[in-house]
């Protein structure tokens, strides 16, 4: 079987059925449950991790509103604290491990391939095997919360709280345990994102014409690498401590107390702008279609991006400024701190010059922008002053961070996230969802945000902690607190509208074209929903915006196999075709894995035999996994490495 | 055939469920406000008080994690550890071996806190109450490797004098007849 | 500058709290000393330019979202598309005008770091005064505190009431034997944590007599929401007065009922948790009591110190702070009632 | 000076003669000459004038003298003979734990005091196989066993005016009539219900019988009283804390250094009312200078152990005193150890000795003290002539000779939160109570001590009356090394040891000198043992039932043969992981020790048999 010779830069050529039949059948997975449970393709994936994600995102909200209920009054009696507890721990975990990083990292994951114009991730299978290890990971937190082993730790899981001493039984475990298995699954995920990057991009999508989103998402990628090994290695530890008896965190036997929380925010802050940074991404991606121009200033956003990857590694000792670091030490990261608003107001500047300068459509999606940047520079400037040693000495660890910091997550990540699922709903089912519901969605959600995160500032200089069950009469925090209390529900019932807006639009919402909105990148080059190989031939990238960029034709590039699964692998600077590369098929093994990785953490919280028969279990799906097949045999040997010549 | 497979197999998972959440609720419940078996059913000092005394097995809180680590608070803040010390004994006998003197059944231990015993014991009923008390009882069984496993403490914050007791050998529990201090010599001129 | 301010401010609270004014003693901006004093004026400082810096950010949002394009911003098609013309000219001058920008945030914050820098140094740097020295330990889940003396039998022990002279530093060293509290009090500094394993410093003045109030803040488990500390502000005089008070051994009651009440402390669980000197009672895994009477709170500040509180916290505390060390005493109710007028018998 | 004794001590070379003796019998340790030759004559020192008793081959109280020397006049067992030393008969007492008393004889009888439940035997050694005359049981109660912190040992009796006189562990002082084995006279000093315990033996002096507490781990405050001989009525009670008036401090009072002067420092250097529970028992040994008419003792360590919780100097724990026998009435005191950290009792032994000191003659004490250092005292005044350390000590630097303080390293200073790791000497101190023996033949010191270290954390602990009151977890080991145990000859005029002999295990025994220049020890293997006095070399052993723990005494039978006597049974602090069947896994037990004693109970059984020796 030779390979038909590459053509690239044709114009589009006569779409033939037949070929999209034969693509299908090479690309497409089996039909019913064995088909659904051995599928490897980014969008079935990437689907199941956004929706997973949500679910968790909504049992986050869930527990929030069970703490909001709790607080609304002084000494209230609804939820005692040992639940209180594990509730404030669970909405932390949920929505920092298993909804905020894992929906950045699954939007990636779907719409990476798309907007680099490529077929499928970079390891599909481990793509798989991360999707399967998250759902585990996660419903072993949600299945442990239920039996009321629900951590109580915190989300930061201070240690000597959270250690054998003081952490009885196996909540703090079940955390710890969680921690690892999400920390595992967002690096795969950074591996998917940083290598289909670099070695998939479509012919002519150079480094500086890769959307901005795909940008964002690379630098996050490289964040997760280096910022989630810090708190595997400290959950680990906190195993250790807890489950063999090591002294990590003793500091009688010389441990400290002190190195979980250093370990813990290396992680910790970094993780806010992994969090933040897909974010702006999505902004910066979606703002140009509904200004009708290329966003302001794509240069300055990229530098942006990585510089503020590069500082937030060098701030997160501010978490700690209470626990009496010295003076000195303390102004350098007040300094970085205050520094990476640099970066960001730059962002915020060049998407202002962006608006300013654009003819805005103000629907939905645009809605939720610009909600962002209302509320996220509320949650900036807060940023800007907590930064400062005395005044976060005052404000720590009380409501002005927790307003702070969703401000700062809920305006500066979940706003333009419930932007995205409008602008990219239509993409990924076919059909619109209402503008007349989204608008209502984004009100609600705007309203309830200010109402319920506003006072906080206050309660938090009247002197209300964090982490409180309940709190006296005396205090006075009674009535901002009952109005934040009634935020929350305004937030739930936006909530709620959202996901009739999704239930209502999928059955009856107005069916979307190719590219709804107009857009310029490769996504909406496709049908919608895309296909299976995302494309029938692979687009030519001639600009930074691709769609509006392409000239007269649009061109592609014809030959890549329709026999096999095959990728076309460019170089990573100029994206010129590089080889031609057979790809995985579809396979259960990933699953496999993932079940006796699951059991060997899971187990091993109560037993250190689950190292011996979990490392067995995974030893064997690693077997299964690398046993070549003949078609895979069959397929390496028609790899090509492409001589530039012949393109 | 689907419907057919899925039964059983949701059946299973219930029961699976159900075990799990039995075994993770008691070992997790914090009991703050528990009313243990009243104190009159150990309060037997006799060593055939067996499990048919209306105490289970590993006693009321023999596998609850949350109570174990209230023992083994209340066993330092209340000075056993000066008798005890952390289980290997001192003035008093070891307590993380296999060999009892007085019982080894939870109602035992309640009685031997609760009225003492002749040999040094004090008595301690009317100074810690019945709930702690079977705190501390769920805790000393524990210290030989008594109870539930996955309850059992582990290392504590401080000096590590002893393997944990989540990591300490169950022992089979025995009694022993303390040996006589004193057998004096039967010799002719003895009064 | 300061009345503008102030104004802003007030606006801003109206808008979040439809006019709920707090006056209460545990509250960040209400200052009653040096250090509370000048992190409340950092905010003074900080809000201003940030609201300022806000409103500019949001009204160039909404005017730039809103305003009239004028006839020059022609459309153009680009593949298949209406997109806005490029406008090399305008570019250029918003590449300026976002470099500006820029470079004004990046004034203005190290105007700003400046500020934080100066009032940081103003709180570390150490009192060369004369001061009070006071150890402060946290438990689970109340405050032991120390008055020492280079005297040691002058040494001061009581709980969660700390008493401190006005106009005078007071240094705290803090330390924790389980897990890690955070001391705050509002109105008079910022917090610093109680480390295991460590012992940290924390000075402040109060230059108002008053009662401040505290709490932990940082998560210690389950009754975190209850380890309130009161700081009682007084004139030297009267702190020496209490000082010198709280020296004296607690005194055996005249009347029979406190006198059955000190049997019954002595006789059940009290003693295995609590000190009352001058009586054989002496454990230190609960708060000291030889002056509970002279106190205003019980339970970490959680009740106001009367018969019926103090009655109700000895029988069942769990109802009221569930998940405290301090567990429920089942005694008939003459020995409560005794028990109870002995224990506000120590004054 | 101290320095290059410390490193004589480390046993590192250092230059110094350092060999061992040829192999000899198998499991023979090694010995270790420190110091070249001895003159012939000795170092010149001698037992204090007054003190010494003529050989009468009697030995009636626990260190045969008032100046405490442990000396036999008796001269038929010697280095070239001692090799032929057989038992002469055995006695099992039926009691197995730690036996530490010394056997009394008098006259034609002996006395032994058993551990609880404190029976004591006597038997007639004009009988043959010196059959058991009567026994006398107090009958203490049984709950005091618990109140008792290491083994509920007994040091022994003592004989005067007709009657044994001992303490039981209820705190009982009782006479009985020596002929007739009937009680004369009971007095219960104490209350066990407050942790108070009797463990000592009394010195009897003039018509005095003087005892003190133990129980510095349960919270006591401790005493000293003198009882009358003839009645037990308590003549006089001297508290170690508290103010001035109950610790019998008076006009006569004149401590030599100015750290322990002032009033009512008994009370100011407690916090509030700490110093009522605050220790300082009186457990050990009492010498008596009848020149001078005054005793001499050390208090025991303050409580709890966990020294944050007592700040300040905790007067008058850990600190000699010099008292009026018939009153009281402290005339000097120099407090050792002030703020304790280690648990340094000041307990130890204390042998009167007339030195050469500077070209006069100088009547000094010589105590070897829990901290390390051996403590030269002028007997007159309490100063301070010399304090060098005889083991290696890290948890202080040295003594100041001018001041009198101790100067402590700060890294050592049990800190709540923190291990202090490598504390040298440990808890039981560079020697623990067992009783050094002196030879005016060879003017050396015999002291049978122990060679640990520990890592120590103070923990919060809460004074809950009759419960142990320590607040300090320990983990002991063996010291630098690797053996647990020496004994070593001291010069007491050159303040140097001369000579010393490494034993596996702890030394827990006393020492006895004889004029026939033998010293005999015992090991807690079981190893009855003698020794040249003058060379350290080993001449005989003999290996008892279980290891020896007590007190050896020479003395003459009614057939006028020179005998050697001396209880076998482990226990104690040191053997509490047999004695108390102690689980080894918890090195904390037993205050600690067990960690460091975990191969004991391989090594020996529990027992209590009396062994007498004679030369066939």
């Amino acid at each position: 079987m030779t390979a038909p010779p590459l053509v690239i830069g044709e114009t589009v050529p006569v779409d033939v059925g037949a070929e999209r039949e034969q693509m299908e059948r090479v690309w497409g997975s089996k039909r019913g449950l064995w088909g659904w449970i051995t599928t490897t393709n980014h969008k079935e994936i990437g689907k199941r991790y956004i929706t997973t994600a949500f679910i968790f995102f909504l049992l986050g909200g869930i527990e929030a509103a069970m703490m909001r209920a709790q607080l609304s009054r002084p000494e209230n009696s609804l939820i005692g604290p040992d639940k209180y507890n594990q509730i404030f721990t669970m909405h932390g975990t949920t929505m920092m491990f298993l909804f905020a990083v894992p929906i950045m990292e699954a939007l990636g994951l779907y719409f990476v391939p798309l907007m680099v114009g490529t077929r499928n991730v970079a390891f599909p299978r481990l793509n798989a095997f991360g999707y399967w290890l998250f759902l585990i990971g996660g419903s072993f937190l949600y299945v442990q919360f239920f039996l009321n082993t629900g951590p109580d730790v915190g989300w930061f899981a201070y240690v000597p709280l959270s250690g054998p001493a003081f952490g009885p039984g196996k909540r703090a475990d079940t955390w710890a345990q969680t921690i690892t298995f999400t920390e595992i699954v967002a690096i795969v995920g950074a591996i998917e994102l940083i290598v289909t990057v670099f070695k998939q991009r479509a012919v002519g999508m150079s480094l500086n014409r890769i959307p901005i989103f795909v940008w964002a998402m690379l630098v996050t990628a490289f964040m997760i690498m280096f910022a989630m090994p810090a708190v595997a290695t400290a959950s680990m530890y906190l195993a250790l401590d807890r489950l063999v008896g090591t002294h990590f965190f003793n500091p009688a036997e010389g441990g400290d107390v002190l190195l979980w929380q250093h370990m813990f925010w290396f992680f910790g802050h970094p993780e806010v702008y992994i969090i933040f940074l897909p974010a702006t991404g999505l902004v910066s991606t979606m703002l140009p279609a509904f200004t009708r121009r290329p966003v302001f200033g794509y240069p300055a956003m990229v530098l942006a991006l990585i510089s503020v990857a590069f500082m937030a590694f060098g701030l997160w000792v501010h978490h700690m400024f209470a626990t009496g670091i010295p003076q000195l030490a303390a102004s350098f990261f007040t300094a970085t701190s205050t520094m990476i608003a640099i970066p960001t107001g730059v962002q915020i500047f060049c998407w202002l010059a962006t608006i300013w300068s654009g003819r805005p459509r103000f629907a939905t999606p645009m809605l939720f922008i610009m909600g962002f940047i209302f509320l996220f520079v509320i949650g900036g400037v807060t940023g800007v002053m907590i930064a400062s040693v005395p005044f976060d000495l005052q404000v720590h660890d009380t409501f002005f961070i927790v307003a702070h910091f969703h401000y700062v997550l809920v305006g500066g990540a979940v706003f333009p996230l419930f932007g995205a699922f409008y602008y990219w709903f239509p993409k990924v089912t076919g059909r619109m969802l209402s503008e007349r519901i989204g608008k209502w969605n984004f009100w609600l959600f705007f309203i309830g945000m200010n109402m319920t995160f506003f006072p906080m500032h206050w309660l938090g200089f009247y002197g209300m902690p964090r982490r409180v069950y309940t709190y006296l009469a005396s205090t006075g925090w009674g009535p901002l607190n009952l109005l934040s209390s009634i935020g929350a529900l305004v937030i739930a019932s936006s909530v709620i509208t959202f996901l009739v807006n999704v239930v209502v639009s999928l059955r009856g919402g107005a069916v979307a074209g190719d590219n709804p909105w107009d857009a310029d990148t490769l996504e909406w080059a496709t049908t919608s929903p895309p296909p299976p190989y995302n494309f029938l031939h692979l687009p030519v990238v001639q600009g930074r915006s691709a769609l509006w960029d392409e000239g007269d034709e649009r061109q592609v590039t014809v030959g890549t196999s329709t026999e096999r699964r095959e990728v076309l692998l460019t170089t990573p600077l100029d994206a010129q075709p590089d080889s031609r590369e057979s790809h995985p098929h579809d396979s259960v093994w990933p699953l496999a894995m993932a079940l006796a990785i699951g059991v060997l953490f899971i187990t091993a919280i109560f037993t250190p035999l689950a190292l011996p028969i979990g490392g067995a279990l995974a030893l064997i799906a690693f077997a299964g996994w690398a046993w070549p097949t003949s078609q895979d045999v069959e397929s390496e040997k028609s790899d090509e490495k492409i001589s530039l010549e012949g393109a | 055939m689907c419907s057919r497979f899925a039964e059983p197999a949701a059946r299973a998972g219930i029961v699976v469920l159900v075990v799990l959440a039995l075994a993770a609720c008691s070992r997790e419940r914090r009991t703050f406000h528990d009313s243990p078996p009243a104190a009159s059913v150990a309060a037997e000092s006799a060593k055939a008080v067996r499990s048919d005394s209306g105490v289970s097995r590993d006693g009321p809180y023999g596998n609850n994690a949350w109570a174990l680590s209230q023992g083994k608070q209340l066993f330092s803040a209340f000075n056993c550890v000066g008798c005890h010390s952390h289980g290997g004994g001192g003035m008093g006998p070891p307590l993380m071996d296999s060999a009892w003197i007085y019982g080894f059944e939870p109602a035992n231990i309640y009685a031997t806190i609760a009225n003492g015993r002749p040999n040094g014991m004090p008595a301690f009923k009317s100074r810690i109450t019945p709930q702690q008390t079977w705190e501390l009882v769920a805790y000393v069984r524990s210290m030989s490797g008594q109870g539930s496993k996955a309850a059992r403490t582990n290392r504590s914050d401080e000096m590590e004098v002893r393997p944990a007791e989540a990591q300490t050998k169950t022992e089979k529990p025995v009694l022993v007849t303390p040996p006589p201090t004193v057998t004096p010599p039967a010799q002719e001129g003895h009064p | 500058m300061r009345p503008l301010t102030r104004a802003v401010t007030i606006a801003a609270a109206a808008l979040a709290c439809a006019g709920c004014s707090l006056h209460n003693a545990q509250n960040a901006l209400d200052a009653s000393g040096p250090q509370s004093a000048r992190i409340a004026g950092l905010w003074w400082l900080m809000l201003p330019i940030a609201a300022v810096v806000w409103v500019i950010v949001i009204a160039v949002m909404l005017w730039g979202a809103g305003r009239k394009r004028s006839v020059r911003e022609v459309m153009e098609t680009r593949g298949g598309t209406e997109v806005v013309a490029n406008d090399e000219a305008r570019s250029r001058r918003m590449t300026r005008i976002v470099a500006a920008g820029a470079i004004v945030t990046a004034v203005i914050l190290f105007l700003m770091l400046i500020a934080d820098f100066r009032v940081g140094q103003a709180l570390t740097m150490a009192p060369s005064t004369k001061v009070v020295p006071i150890k402060v330990v946290g438990h689970q889940f109340w405050w032991e505190v120390q008055y020492p003396d280079s005297v040691p039998n002058k040494t001061v022990i009581t709980a969660n009431e700390i008493h401190i002279p006005i106009g005078t530093p007071v240094v705290m060293e803090l330390s924790s034997p389980d897990v890690i509290h955070s001391f705050w009090v509002p109105s008079l500094t910022g917090k610093k944590d109680l480390l295991p394993g460590y012992t940290r410093s924390l000075w402040f003045r109060a230059d108002t007599a008053g009662v401040y109030r505290g709490q932990c803040a940082e998560f210690c488990g389950l009754e975190h929401a209850k380890m309130g500390v009161l700081v009682i502000a007084q004139k030297q005089q009267d702190f020496d007065a209490w000082r010198a008070a709280q020296l004296d051994s607690a005194t055996t009651p005249s009347d029979s009922l406190a006198q059955h009440g000190k049997a019954v402390f002595l006789g059940t669980t009290c003693v295995m948790c609590h000190a009352i000197s001058g009586t054989s009672a002496g454990a230190t895994t609960g708060p000291n009591l030889t002056h509970l009477a002279s106190r205003s709170t019980i339970a970490a500040g959680t009740l106001q110190n009367t018969d019926a509180n103090l009655y109700a916290w000895i029988s069942d505390p769990q109802r009221i702070k569930p998940g405290v060390l301090m567990p429920a005493t089942k005694l008939d109710p003459r020995d409560m009632q005794a028990l109870v007028a002995y224990l506000r018998h120590l004054k | 000076m101290s320095a290059l004794c410390a490193c004589a001590l480390s046993l590192n070379g250092c230059g110094l003669d350092v060999h061992r003796t040829p192999a000899g019998a198998e499991g023979q340790q090694p010995h270790i000459v420190l110091q070249t030759a001895l003159p012939p004559g000795g170092t010149g020192a001698q037992i204090a004038a007054a003190a010494t008793a003529p050989e009468d081959g009697q030995w009636i109280r626990p260190a045969k003298d008032f100046a405490s020397s442990r000396f036999s006049g008796l001269n038929e067992i010697t280095t070239s003979n001692v090799a032929q030393l057989k038992p002469a008969w055995t006695f099992p007492t039926g009691v197995l734990r730690g036996q530490e008393a010394a056997p009394i004889v008098v006259g034609h009888m002996m006395y032994v005091v058993t551990a609880y439940p404190n029976l004591l035997y006597a038997f007639d050694l004009s009988k043959p196989g010196a059959s058991l005359k009567w026994m006398y049981n107090p009958k203490p109660a049984t709950s005091s066993q618990g109140e008792a912190c290491c083994d509920v040992v007994n040091r022994g009796a003592s004989y005067a005016d007709g009657k044994i006189i001992y303490a039981t562990l209820d705190n009982n002082v009782v006479a009985v009539d020596a002929e007739s084995g009937k009680e004369v006279w009971r007095t219960k000093v104490g209350d066990i219900n407050k942790g108070e315990t009797m463990t000592m033996a009394p010195l009897i002096v003039k018509d005095r019988v003087l005892v003190g507490n133990s129980g510095g781990e349960m919270g006591v405050r401790g005493w000293i009283k003198g009882l009358d001989l003839k009645t037990g009525a308590v003549k006089w009670t001297a508290m170690h804390t508290g103010p001035d008036s109950v610790v019998l401090i008076g006009p006569s009072f004149k401590p030599f250094y100015k750290k322990d002067q002032g009033t009512d420092l008994g009370v100011k250097t407690w916090p509030g009312t700490t110093w009522q529970i605050g220790g300082g028992g009186m457990w050990g040994w009492i010498s008596y200078d009848p020149a001078l008419d005054l005793i001499f003792y050390g208090s025991s360590n303050p409580g709890p152990w966990n020294p944050e919780q007592r700040p300040g100097d905790n007067k008058w724990t850990s600190t000699f005193f010099a008292r009026r026998p018939e009153t009281g009435e402290a005339i000097w005191a120099y407090q050792m150890n002030p703020h304790d950290l280690h648990d340094y009792d000041g307990v130890n032994e204390s042998i009167l000795l007339d030195i050469p000191w500077h070209g006069s003659k100088r009547g000094i004490l010589v105590h070897p003290d829990r901290n390390g250092y051996m403590y030269a005292l002028d007997r007159a005044t309490g100063e301070v002539l010399y304090a060098n350390p005889y083991v290696h000590i890290t948890s202080s630097d040295s003594v100041s000779l001018k001041t009198g303080e101790l100067a402590l390293n700060p890294t050592k200073e049990p800190k709540m939160g923190k291990i202090v790791r490598d504390v040298c000497p440990a808890a039981p101190g560079g020697k623990d109570w067992q009783p050094s023996a002196f030879s005016p033949r060879t003017g050396l010191m015999y002291v049978p001590h122990q060679n640990l270290c520990m890592d120590e954390q103070p923990t919060a602990v809460s004074y809950i009356s009759g419960t142990p009151y320590v607040g300090m977890d320990v983990r002991m080991k063996p010291g630098m090394g690797g053996n647990r145990g020496f004994v070593t000859a001291w010069n007491p005029v050159t303040g140097k040891p001369v000579w010393r002999i490494s034993e596996p295990f702890p030394v827990w025994s006393g020492a006895l000198a004889t004029a026939g220049d033998v010293v005999f020890y015992g090991t807690m293997e079981g190893w009855f043992k003698a020794v040249d006095a003058r060379t350290g070399a080993p001449l005989w052993k003999y290996k008892t039932t279980s290891g020896i723990i007590g007190q050896p005494v020479a003395f003459r039978g009614p057939d006028g043969k020179e005998y050697v006597a001396v209880m076998s049974g482990v226990g104690g602090w040191s053997g509490a992981i047999v004695a108390g069947g102690l689980d080894p896994r918890d090195s904390s037990a037993a205050l600690g020790f067990v960690g460091a004693m975990r191969d004991l109970p391989r090594v020996t059984p529990k027992g209590g048999t009396l062994y007498v020796f004679s030369l066939r």
